[in-house]
């Protein structure tokens, strides 16, 4: 897509301020051809400091109003920046870019989400419910107040079933959101085990800490899911042209070989990642 | 002056410009590096806006490159370390050069090595290819046999190098001289005897930057190179000084992101420019430049851009 | 690691460094040229907030210094291209130390010269006198005697001027290196050899821009200084070479604005840091980024500052 | 006085927004010690390009309601990014700076300005005026159009014999300030020539640019007023720390020394200024 001058619909802090969460809502050119796990490459300013544009997930696609939903975490100068604009004015995109998650075409979908790892998968969610599939979320974060503010109210409207947990728990399983998910697992295997029967086909999108998102596709692979990842990496361009966001990865014939976040990316079959290539 | 009274009128401006033996039907050119193999920016910016483009330094050998984090950002500009990444010769010829040999511009080649006989085996071979309009030699590496100390900052090192190429090759030898170095004269004067047509620079100034909180450097690599809008003033010095110190034609780079910073080059003794860092911001730079490069001439009575190369000099 | 924990809780920080010879109350010092003679920001922040402050580089006899313009924004940088204007070292003795010595900081007078002669001879008369901390050799003045080449790009000249200074007065000798060289690690061994206490680093890059719609150099001198956050991951990245280098405290500067850029600089190698351009920006910079340091410290579990030093080395 | 904070009161274009002209309003402590000719070093983002504060005149001040105004012209990154500040947000300001007009005890106080020069002459003529002299404004510009847009009906407001000019002759006299200034010093030369009289002391304060003041501070010494000129240099620091706006100037003693446009300035007798010393 060419580059497109958005049109900012609404730009606010989202739950407790504490968070510094961010929703920005755009309409323009973007909505009609986005997918879910896409990103926009966003000029947070027109002025040399901050430089670079700053990747932010799609959260949320609307055609019929031709609007997309950005939600990001205020970390350092980029998105302090970016924060200051107000609805009305324009922002500067590249996008929809990257190649977004697959959507399987029957089966089960599991989201699973770290922190603001859930911020992609809403689009994806919605994009699974309209495709017809059983969409399950394993969700976890710092604490209930956390994951409120990133929008756990929206995805309760969803009325998909939601395994949670916290780090401090207050909310769902204490621990990381491995709990909930080798919860619901077990009895899945154990099933499997007892009736020897395959099961359905079972696809998994990740997005969360580096960690995290190897724990899940090292069990989807002892598993059999199909594991999808969505990697981040600091990006200059965000088109594949200057090389800063490679990943290695295994290829077909088990060669170690790069990609490029960006553009072969950012979402990536979680088998071929090669989990210790990066620091 | 009386050009500045307009003499151009409403004419057309002539953008074209001529390096030895690399004519261009415009000055700007995409920085090595930057700009991938040419089309990643399709969507964007099609790639017959650019005089030329430069694509991604290639070496006899294919490289995975540094580890990640690549990137990092610094006020105004930008510390990378790719790290040479790149799919090697034998690849780069099957399958990106025949794509390449068709663009609608002027491709130049950017060669790396860690040795004397990389770089000749590297021209040896690209300079029997048809659709290469320039090899530019990236003597910014390190040499592997003078313990690492770049090629780039020693002259002797960088004029044998650009010798070895000139012998293997007819191709227009683009030499591409390294900021970090005491006097960058002396290194023009050393690629101009080892035989280079054209001069380029700056490559990247060495930088490196901490992330406080995790105690530890940014960079996978520890350092990195600077470029971008801070590196500008300095990039703008050295090519007013090697403007004085040879007579090759040069092409400028360092921090260009608008028409203005194109023309500083030029005024300051470029014969034409090369964009990298400014693609990351906006794709449109090239078309951009071009345009207010352009009405600057109309404006003070240019009808070629080949006018400004250097009018700052007589003025210093 | 287990100092992160938070060993330090609560407690006061200890902020003083001890650089060879050179007791500090804390590590911030403002950077020579940028902070006058100590009293004119006095409004904005009072100069016992500082560590020590170094003052406008003082020449044997007056200078006027160089024609206006001066000075030029770049991006996240400044050039300048004040060209030592100052009132020689007679009225300095005379008018500007009186007052200096009585203030509550350490002064570190900087000097400067353009033959070895005018450096042994300003640190004679200086170092007899009361109230100075240190002198701050300043060798990137151009060196009259060998066809304006820097004192400080040369190994060997520099040297030799800091061990004339070395040979002249009892004082600490701070050694501060330019950055346009090839290899600063050179330059640190070569001054380590002369006798210096202490290494600051680093002096301005040169640098110039030019005024495209006048088509001459902005600055009335051509070539300028640039400082400011731009220069910031060159300035890092030779503070980390140097302290592998040499065994020196050192003084790290060159664009710092905030609290994390000190800790960068201190967590790269250096033992305090100083702040020029920053004071333009911001004035209240100095207490800004003590008052960061000292809650970063606390965070971190240090108890004091002078553990930063040389952190990241063992990290990378 | 300290750093201070100022509240943007309004900030809006004015005149022909082809001019690029505005006018800001702060309310805050400067106003308290301001006075005519000084001025405000101004930081115009903190963000760190562009980098440096810019200097802006005091162009009137308001004590009662606490309130400055400044005037200035869009001209580079600086300016641009200032004028995006709104009203409600606060103001990063260093200042009241520098030395500023005198103000005559009697006698007759001339202003002379040439283009945007006017801007410090504003609140110079209030003062002159509140103190009982006798005020004239002599004021040069582009056009009708640019003077109208830089503020003449406020002057006309203000009573005091206005002597225009304009370069393509649309308002006074066709040319330079010169003409004006010219015409009404003949007939007061003249005057003196006949009676062998001397004339009330005349006090000229001028702005404008540097050929211009030069021109007025040489008439004025060839007739003896006491002539002060405002000059302008690029700055750093504001406060006298850099030496980056040196202005050289002829002392008591006829020899050359320099002074600084922030501390010492940035007005300056005009018999001081070596008009040559800069190019
Ligand atoms: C494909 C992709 C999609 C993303 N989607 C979202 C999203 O929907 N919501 C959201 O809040 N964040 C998202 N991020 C992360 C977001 O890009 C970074 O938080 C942001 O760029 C930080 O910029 P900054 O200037 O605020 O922080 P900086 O000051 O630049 O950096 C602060 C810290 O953020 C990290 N960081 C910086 N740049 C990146 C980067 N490009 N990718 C990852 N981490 C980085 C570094 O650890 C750094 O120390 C995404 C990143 C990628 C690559
Ligand atoms: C004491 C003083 C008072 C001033 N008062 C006013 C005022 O009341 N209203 C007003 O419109 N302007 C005033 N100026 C000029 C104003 O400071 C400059 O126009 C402004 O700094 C330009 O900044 P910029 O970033 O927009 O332009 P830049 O991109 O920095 O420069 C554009 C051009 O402006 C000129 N310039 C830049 N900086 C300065 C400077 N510090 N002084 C003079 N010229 C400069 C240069 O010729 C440059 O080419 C004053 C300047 C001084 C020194
Ligand atoms: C990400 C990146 C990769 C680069 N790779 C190369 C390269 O392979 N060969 C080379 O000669 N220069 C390389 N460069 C240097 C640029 O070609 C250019 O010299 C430099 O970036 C300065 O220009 P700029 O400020 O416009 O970016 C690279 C620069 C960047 C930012
Ligand atoms: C206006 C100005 C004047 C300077 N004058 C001197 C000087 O007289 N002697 C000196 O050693 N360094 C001088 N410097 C260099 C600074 O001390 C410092 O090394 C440099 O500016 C980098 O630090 P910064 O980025 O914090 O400004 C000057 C710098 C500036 C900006
Ligand atoms: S960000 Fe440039 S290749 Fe991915
Ligand atoms: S601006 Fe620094 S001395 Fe005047």
């Amino acid at each position: 897509m060419p580059l497109s001058y958005e049109e900012i619909i609404s730009h606010e802090s989202q739950g407790n301020p504490a968070e510094g969460l961010r929703r920005l809502v755009l309409r323009g050119s973007v909505a009609a051809t986005a997918r879910p796990g896409q990103f926009l490459h966003v000029r947070v300013s027109d002025r040399l400091e901050p430089l670079l544009r700053r990747p932010l997930s799609i959260a949320s696609i609307d055609r019929t109003r031709g609007e997309v939903t950005l939600l990001y975490r205020v970390r350092g100068r980029g998105t302090e920046t970016l924060a200051r604009k107000r609805s009305g004015e324009r922002l500067d995109v590249l996008g929809p870019l990257g190649n977004g998650f697959s959507i399987p075409e029957k089966g089960e979908l599991w989201l699973v989400a770290g922190g603001i790892g859930i911020f992609p998968l809403y689009a994806l969610a919605r994009a699974g419910l309209a495709a017809g599939l059983k969409v399950h979320l394993f969700w976890g974060g710092e604490s209930r107040n956390f994951l409120q503010s990133a929008g756990l109210a929206e995805w309760q409207d969803l009325g998909i079933p939601l395994h949670l947990s916290t780090m401090d728990g207050s909310l769902g399983d204490k621990g990381t959101v491995m709990l909930p998910l080798g919860k619901a697992e077990d009895p899945r295997s154990a099933a499997n085990r007892l009736s020897g029967q395959p099961l359905p086909a079972l696809s998994v999108a990740v997005c969360g800490p580096r960690g995290m998102m190897q724990a899940v596709a090292e069990l989807g692979s002892a598993r059999g899911w199909r594991v999808e990842v969505s990697l981040e990496e600091r990006m200059a361009c965000g088109v594949g042209a200057c090389l800063g966001c490679s990943v290695t990865v295994r290829d077909e014939r088990g060669r170690l070989t790069n990609r490029k976040v960006c553009q072969d990316g950012p979402v990536f079959p979680g088998k071929e990642v090669v989990w210790n290539g990066a620091r | 002056m009386a050009r500045d009274k307009g003499a151009a009128g409403g004419a057309e401006i002539d953008l074209g410009v001529r390096l030895t033996g690399l004519e261009l039907k415009n000055p700007v050119i995409a920085a090595s590096g930057t700009y991938g193999f040419g089309r990643e920016y399709d969507l964007y910016c099609p790639v017959e806006t650019w005089g030329g483009i430069a694509v991604k330094g290639i070496t006899p050998e294919p490289r995975l490159g540094n580890p990640v984090p690549r990137l990092a950002e610094t006020p105004a500009g930008v510390l990378n370390a790719v790290g040479l990444e790149n799919p090697g010769l034998e690849e780069f010829l099957k399958s990106y050069l025949p794509r390449l040999a068709d663009l609608p511009t002027a491709v130049i080649v950017n060669i790396s090595g860690f040795s004397v006989e990389d770089y000749a085996l590297l021209a040896r071979s690209l300079g029997r290819e048809k659709g290469i309009a320039a090899l530019e030699v990236n003597i910014s590496c390190p040499n592997v046999r003078h313990g690492g100390l770049q090629f780039g900052t020693d002259p002797g090192s960088a004029e044998e190098v650009v010798a070895a190429v000139r012998r293997e090759t007819d191709l227009p030898v683009i030499a591409k001289l390294s900021p970090n170095v005491t006097d960058i004269r002396e290194l023009a004067r050393a690629v101009e005897r080892g035989g280079a047509d054209i001069i380029s620079l700056i490559n990247t100034l060495v930088g490196m930057s901490i992330d406080v909180e995790e105690k530890r450097p940014v960079l996978g690599n520890v350092f990195g190179g600077l470029s971008g809008p801070a590196v500008r003033p300095v990039a703008v010095r050295m090519v007013w000084e090697v403007y004085q110190a040879v007579d090759l034609p040069i092409i400028g780079m360092g921090g260009i992101t608008c028409w203005q910073d194109a023309v500083e080059f030029m005024l300051a003794g470029a014969d034409a420019v090369s964009i990298g860092s400014g693609n990351f911001v906006n794709p449109l730079v090239p078309s951009e430049v071009l345009a207010g490069l352009e009405s600057y001439c109309r404006r003070h009575g240019f009808s070629s851009v080949r006018e400004l190369t250097g009018l700052a000099q007589s003025k210093s």
